[in-house]
């Protein structure tokens, strides 16, 4: 067991992945030296070098596309985002390329993409750089879409997102890169969790929270806060979003029989939306109240003394709480 | 290097000596892929495709640089690539596969290192890149050759390809086809300068060569590509060339361009020069021109034929390959699809 | 009274708008001669010039980039988007900038730029020719997304959206164009309706059927069919996708007690997704089932010879129908 | 025109005559903006900005270009533009709105004629020619400039805008300021080649200046906005300076670039020529030097005292100007928001 934080814990997955694989490459704008604005591909150009550790020129485009040129030669390119809200120049190549292509070409390509984005908000910055744009990716059929939530899942769930045959966007919650975990980066990987397993991540009996990225952990403690008022509030990590493991949530909710999805990005068409229809479908005999959504207001992210306003707390989820036991 | 006349004429940067058997393959390249775009259009017109992009005018600028390539070379193309798709040994019935509209794409990319049509123009400019630097860390030496027209310079995505093939001097070569018109565009709605000499601003050699002598393209892409192999970066080539056909079968090019374009165009036929060169030459015989003829009607036949018994994808084909790995979306709306279908047949 | 297609009607509506106001433009790929690919701006360069009716570079990007500029400059640009699938080159410059500029400026800069989509499957076509990307649009705040289905809305909502202060993005169902109906291009604007509003385009008391763009025409036959079962079906028709107007839907769904979306987007976080969220957050304890969605799989769209069976028709909306009722 | 030990150089086609009084009144200039500056990253360092970008180093680019505009000419920005703003009369406070978190801009661009802050890289450069179009139609013989740095060069938007104004001949100059840093990336990893050679690919004339030369950068500029003015299409000015501090107050450049660097480009200061040179040629004396320091420190102050000042926003702000007209989902959201906040005052 070690201690690392998530930024740590990624750097320390990526680490491992370039090790055991020599086609895996990183790739993006200040990767190499600086490390990243984050740190979190630090180290990487030092130990492996200019030809596996790619400062690439500044276009997002440019990034993804000649990702998916070295996938088709047998790389395994893993690309950073520098953050959110920068990822919209590469939406064309990743959405009728990245996405399409496997199919277009009858499964005979294969592009094992990862596309990591640091996301979300919670940190003072300027425009662009707090954003949660999931939704323009689950909406993207041919693209796997996780989020992790803490370094252990940061520290597997990257590997196995290199592993995986399909290309995937891999969303990192900023705000939460220097939190700490013990990661046991000794277990074998057979013993990790699937990466598109959704983890209960605290029992309950009365209602089912769901989220994840940033929200699991202030899931977590507005759980530990209803406790006070007698609530056993259930919280999962969805961390797939794409496939979504609909069996291990639909079983939280069928025993619960209240549900609330908590994200960061707008509520309208956000992710929460298809949770909800979702859910509703499956569960709607035993729902007691409809699925409520917790999230961003549908607006474009505020200017960040609003920050707090805008982003879901443990008072508007404590709120949502009240709510779906008022309905 | 072969005029409208069947001229030959010397070049002092770019020569190339083709035996006889050489040139005669060549024509015989550019009347087959002629003959099967024919079929093509034909069997649009008879319903039999959705759609076809035409590659008439443009068999010199494809089969030259087709025949440019190694076995080992990779090839990303447009949609209109036909030519040089026969060059790659693509059966010609897998191009229709996606005018047909019975996928999406029908040959296998690494057989042929032929990568499929990409319909997004330009985005496999930067593929094509991508691809060449894997060969640069593969200590390879093979080329990478991609193919775009005049109206995808324009994109993002196009100019974003030569700026990382020139920073990481990647061993591609860019293969604009300007056939003067993207749709009912000309080419002054795209570039004020001749495109070629897009390359010069970002630091690398661009050349403009007769897109309707095939002996030029060949030659023109031959150094190019021997440049990248060599380690000596990107090159852009602009074949000069024109458009014959509609833009595809669903346009109609009289509402925006002038017949005279068209017949000016016509004396430079990349297919006539040949022949008269050969037969000034006397490198082939009347037998050799009905033999091919023969060979490019059998041909046509033989595509049509198949094409009308290509079967069309069961309608659970939609869940394949969408994902390599097991998908529990996929599944489960592939099951409720296959549960819905068998409602019907109960 | 004209008895006009959609492709003309729409047509017809601009020529009024450029009538109307001078700084009124048209811009995009092969609308000046051509006309558009499918003849929508027939004749308009001819009658208004080069000037503003404007063939651009071969750049999507460049397009939505510089009719923004445009509109900065007191324009009113009216950008074609040649087929749905090509809209991503512009989402960079759509969902950064022409839709968040005007709170960037605190409401000093406005962006009346109309976004033009020939959306959806039906005709036959090549892989990027048939999608409905609404729901990338939908969800990004600071856009209004509309849909016409129909000639007379056809005519009308595209001068509402031109006259409109807020960014557009107008989704036109291309397999609808050559669709005729009746249009009084005499009434009055002030006799419109508004075209951020719903309408019930059939009356029916047993489910509701929820729709837009090329899909009403299905639901409204889809309506008819069930009469034989004895089913009172009503179709609201949309129209207006962000903002919706959840009040009529909800209005609609309280009475009959169920509810379908039919859309042909992938079902997965499609606009669908939002729609059933949210009526079933309102209409909770009127709803006899859970709201279904009808849509397109969760797939990239097929090769054309399988559209009949991804498009949702007339039996996939009826087997909708008999499942609403068996719940 | 000014060399770094301040001597004053003649140039055959850009010359200008500037009377003392115009001379000081750069310096003036340039000395303000820097302390401004400086004052930003102190406020940042103290935690009353979220975050700064220094424009240290680059005043002369700034000040040089920014004063050759007329008041109707329209400026696009990056996010370093403090000294052109101050040019276009735009209260420093304004700018440090966005950097504070409490707006994402702060000023009126139609008041100013100088747009907001653009973050997105190379966005603004489409914005500027589709501005630059509507002047055309205007008829009106206003130049447009638009501001961007060596690394967006490389985007896609950025070059698409080249074509754009190259094919349109819209009235738009591009100023590239090449500081040589694209946060930790140098120049090489966006280009092979001087950054000015890159219009000639696109057909218009591109120019290469020294950035630290505040006379260079007012020739040139005005040069190229003369140019505009009178139909001659666009120009691209690379104006090569260096960036002397971070790329943001977040940044740390002492993991990517070495001191010595730095210590070069430090004997160029863009200040200490226009001082010397005034000295030099008497064209001030230290009375005049002092009084601009004094009112360079009362300017900062004033920064200082106005942005602590500065309010944070309502939240139900939040749903403010996102639409121009009456929405229905904003006013719903808005009021539950309204209802949310009143439970806790309640
Ligand atoms: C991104 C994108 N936008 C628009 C289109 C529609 N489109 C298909 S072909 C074409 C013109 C292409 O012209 P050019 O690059 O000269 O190639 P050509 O067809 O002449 O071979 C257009 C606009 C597209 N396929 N992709
Ligand atoms: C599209 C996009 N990608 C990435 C970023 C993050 N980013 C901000 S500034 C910057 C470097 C810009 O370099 P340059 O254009 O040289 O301007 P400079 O900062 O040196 O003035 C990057 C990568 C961004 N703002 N926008
Ligand atoms: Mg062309
Ligand atoms: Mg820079």
């Amino acid at each position: 067991m070690t201690s690392l934080t998530l930024a740590k814990a990624l750097n320390e997955g990526m680490r491992k992945a370039m090790e055991d694989d020599p086609k895996v490459l990183i790739m993006g704008e200040d990767v190499g030296k600086l490390g990243g604005v984050f740190r979190v591909t630090d180290g990487l150009q030092k130990d492996f070098g200019e030809q596996r550790v790619i400062d690439t020129p500044l276009a997002e485009s440019g990034i993804i596309g000649t990702a998916i040129g070295l996938a088709l030669r047998g790389y395994r390119p893993v690309c950073e985002i520098q953050f959110d809200g920068f990822v919209f120049p590469a939406a064309d190549q990743i959405i009728t390329q990245l996405a399409k292509m496997p199919l277009r070409s009858l499964g005979k390509l294969r592009l094992p993409v990862v596309v990591r984005i640091p996301c979300g908000g919670g940190i003072g910055a300027v425009e662009h750089h707090s954003e949660s744009p999931e939704a323009y990716f689950t909406h993207t059929a041919g693209l796997r879409v996780v989020a992790c939530s803490n370094p252990v899942d940061g520290y597997t769930m990257i590997q196995q997102a290199i592993r995986s045959d399909d290309p995937v966007v891999f969303f990192e919650p900023k705000r939460r890169y220097w939190e700490k975990a013990e990661v046991d980066t000794a277990a074998s990987a057979a013993d990790w969790t699937p990466f598109d397993q959704a983890r209960v991540v605290r029992q309950g009996s009365d209602v089912t929270l769901l989220a994840y990225g940033p929200m699991v952990k202030t899931c977590l403690e507005a759980a530990t806060a209803a406790e006070d008022d007698g609530r056993s509030v259930e919280v999962v990590d969805l961390r797939s979003l794409n496939p979504l493991d609909v069996d291990r949530v639909v079983e939280s909710v069928s025993r619960t029989g209240r549900c609330i999805v908590v994200h960061e990005a707008p509520i309208y068409n956000g992710f929460g939306a298809e949770i909800a229809a979702r859910v509703t479908e499956r569960c709607f005999y035993s729902l007691e109240a409809p699925v409520l959504r917790v999230g961003g207001p549908s607006t474009p992210y505020p200017p960040s003394r609003l920050e707090d306003h805008y982003l879901p707390d443990l008072d508007r989820v404590l709120e949502a709480v009240d709510r779906v036991f008022a309905f | 290097m072969l005029t409208p006349e069947g001229e030959r004429v010397e070049h002092p940067d770019y020569d190339i000596d083709l035996t006889p058997e050489e040139i005669r393959g060549l024509y015989r390249d550019l009347v087959l892929v002629r003959r099967v775009d024919l079929e093509a259009v034909a069997l649009q017109r008879q319903g039999e495709l959705g759609l076809w992009a035409s590659l008439l005018g443009q068999e010199a600028a494809q089969i030259g640089s087709g025949r440019a390539l190694a076995a080992t070379d990779m090839v990303f193309p447009t949609y209109r690539e036909h030519g040089v798709a026969w060059c790659r040994g693509v059966d010609p019935v897998n191009l229709l596969g996606m005018f047909r509209g019975v996928n999406h794409g029908g040959w296998d990319p690494a057989e042929h290192n032929f990568h499929l049509y990409t319909i997004v123009i330009g985005s496999q400019t930067l593929h094509a890149v991508g691809y060449a630097m894997g060969v640069q860390r593969d200590g390879a030496e093979n080329a990478t050759l991609v193919y775009f027209g005049d109206g995808a310079t324009s994109q993002g995505d196009v100019n974003e390809s030569f700026i990382w093939a020139s920073v990481f001097n990647a061993p591609v070569v860019f293969f604009c086809q300007n056939n003067q018109w993207a749709i009912s565009e000309p080419l002054e709605k795209q570039t004020r300068i001749p495109l070629y000499r897009r390359a010069s601003g970002f630091g690398f050699p661009g050349i403009r060569v007769d897109g309707n002598d095939v002996l030029a393209c060949l030659a023109v892409t031959r150094k190019a590509l021997a440049d990248v192999r060599s380690g000596q970066g990107p090159t852009l080539i602009e074949a000069f060339t024109y458009r014959m056909g509609a833009h595809t079968t669903s346009d109609d090019p009289t509402r925006y361009r002038v017949a005279s374009e068209l017949e000016a165009w016509k004396l430079k036929d990349p297919i006539e020069r040949v022949r008269a060169y050969m037969f000034k030459n006397q490198l082939a015989d009347q037998d050799f021109f009905d033999a091919i003829d023969a060979e490019a009607d059998e041909l046509g036949k033989d595509v049509r034929k198949r094409c009308l018994a290509l079967p069309d994808p069961e309608p659970l084909a939609i869940f394949d390959h969408v994902y390599a790995e097991p998908h529990r979306l996929m599944e489960e709306e592939r099951a409720e699809f296959a549960a819905y279908l068998e409602g019907f047949e109960g």
